[in-house]
């Protein structure tokens, strides 16, 4: 069964791009992929806390994002670098972990099969 | 070798569709394989069925080229989540919901995103082209 | 006096130095999580305004407490008092 | 006051139709009129009739909020340069260009690039809602 | 009779929106109307020399900005800002002028309409 | 070893930074104006290949004539000789 890295690098909610690629994740995984999330540059803003996508007729992705768990995504990484500079406080009800862009490079040659979503 | 490949951009928003032609025309060329073609998020545009292309000295004919693409034996899965929200549907989905007229273009089928999982699972390799 | 809409935090550089001083600014979508850039940038507090459904949205309402949070009637009585209205969304 | 809009955004790829749906409707509540709402290069797949919705608690029919304001006397203008080519096309291109089926939603009309010049100069006031 | 500036910030063949842009240019010129171009940040691409669009199947944008005077529409600036870390070598069959930023804050304030392409 | 598709100036600040050393890197659509900017980010000459077609539209060939300039055939032989394929356009 083929590795997969789902990168995320655009914010919520100014398009549906993040929740699509979620979606795709959960899919990945109910196939019995093995498969990792990356939020990386403004898609750090997809684990921020405290958000509401009701106040403009939006599903909260952050809410979305406690789903992966269920679907035994396990490894969701948070780009360290992209963090320092913005203003992000982690959802606590997320379990993600921040990762150095060394990591990243050895993550994503690891995995076989890696899908964006851009810009 | 198989190649499972993706386009995520809308015509004329991007160059998703030139790039993803002309490389799955060098794939079939060179006596390799395609599995599927997998259009997600914007992407769905391209099987919009009722594309007038440019009449410039240049004729290029998008939609002309996927369909030919599909004539030789290549799928074209919409996904079928994306498509719909956006307005690209089948006689299909065009009764379901009680719409005027379908939208899909001659050579493209909706699919889940389960066929998008699994053409790459079937394939050696995985190719993005970005919106 | 211009009134510009921001929707980016790209947008938000482009836009910061191409204003004039005073001119007023409205972050808009993504460009609400510009709202620190904006004020590092030189931008007036009493010139900057956040869309609060979009800061709500995104959960940074409570970071730029400090800021004027508006409704689209105020957006509408903004547009009226300024002229061009400028949209930045690189 | 009076406004010329233009939404360059398409659905789910921009929030400009809630950016711009949600400040036209606090134009006409403040008892100010909009001349005419213009939809340039993306922003014309706000046009395309076989948009379903997504079937959440949200409910958000954008299309439908669209159509409530064309039904509130505000003009939706698609630019039919950009929209033909996109695929967005009335009963009139869809016969000119032998087309299956019309795609544009009730509510709007193609109309040319003139139309939004016009619309500026006579409005007070443009806003434009990119992609 | 209004003043109006476009504002060019994307590169062209990427997305066909810089064209459509040039186009409403035109057809506002064409209605008497006092008509400015900005090009800045990727957009100052557009006026690079040596461009051959006929190589992906496209218009070559510089032929189309030659056509610009004939509508007349004289002021085309490039932003000098935007200029400066790019090797653009613009068209010279294009009379178009460098601006500096504080002259685009006054360019920008003193038009009625500022007509943009973005992202 | 990966093969990196640059659509973008800024998509290429986001794989260079991501990049094992070695990893090949094609830079397509508006990613071959940053030709001079992937040389200066330390990828190396013999790793960078811009797409012929694209460059040409732009306008860039003969400045990047330094570097290699390739057609569909050839790109998909990258494709073939590395994996995974990740694609850059933020």
């Amino acid at each position: 069964m083929k590795r997969f890295l789902f990168i995320v690098s655009r914010s919520p909610y100014g398009s549906s791009h993040a929740l699509e690629q979620m979606e795709a994740a959960m899919v990945a995984a109910a196939f019995d992929a093995k498969v990792a999330v990356l939020f990386r540059d403004e898609g750090v803003w997809n684990v921020q806390q405290g958000q509401a996508g009701a106040a403009i007729g939006q599903k909260t992705i952050s809410n979305v994002l406690t789903a992966l768990p269920a679907y035994e995504i396990e490894e969701v990484y948070v780009c360290a670098d992209s963090l320092s500079g913005r203003d992000v406080q982690t959802e606590p009800s997320l379990s993600v972990k921040p990762i150095h862009l060394s990591d990243q490079q050895a993550l994503i040659s690891a995995c076989d099969v890696v899908i964006t979503a851009q810009p | 070798m198989n190649y499972a490949l993706a386009v995520h951009g809308a015509p004329y928003a991007s160059e998703a569709a030139e790039h993803a032609l002309s490389f799955a025309e060098a794939v079939l060329a060179s006596g390799q394989s395609i599995e599927r073609v997998f259009f997600f998020h914007d992407g769905v545009y391209q099987g919009l069925a009722a594309q007038v292309p440019p009449q410039d000295k240049f004729n290029t004919n998008t939609l002309k080229r996927w369909q030919d693409l599909a004539g030789r034996g290549v799928e074209l899965g919409i996904c079928i989540a994306s498509g719909i929200k956006r307005g690209i549907v089948d006689e299909s989905e065009q009764a379901r919901y009680e719409l005027e007229h379908p939208t899909l273009a001659q050579g493209f089928e909706l699919v889940g995103l389960g066929q998008l999982i699994a053409a790459i699972n079937s394939a050696d390799r995985y190719v993005e082209f970005p919106a | 006096m211009s009134l510009h809409l921001v929707f980016s935090s790209t947008g938000l550089s482009a836009c910061t130095r191409r204003r004039q001083r005073n001119d007023k600014l409205v972050l808009l979508g993504n460009g609400v999580y510009a709202h620190q850039q904006a004020l590092d940038a030189g931008v007036e507090p009493a010139d900057l305004y956040l869309l609060a459904a979009d800061a709500q949205a995104r959960g940074v309402s409570q970071a730029a407490a400090a800021l004027a949070h508006i409704d689209y009637p105020t957006l509408v009585e903004l547009t009226q008092q300024c002229s061009p209205i400028v949209s930045w969304n690189d």
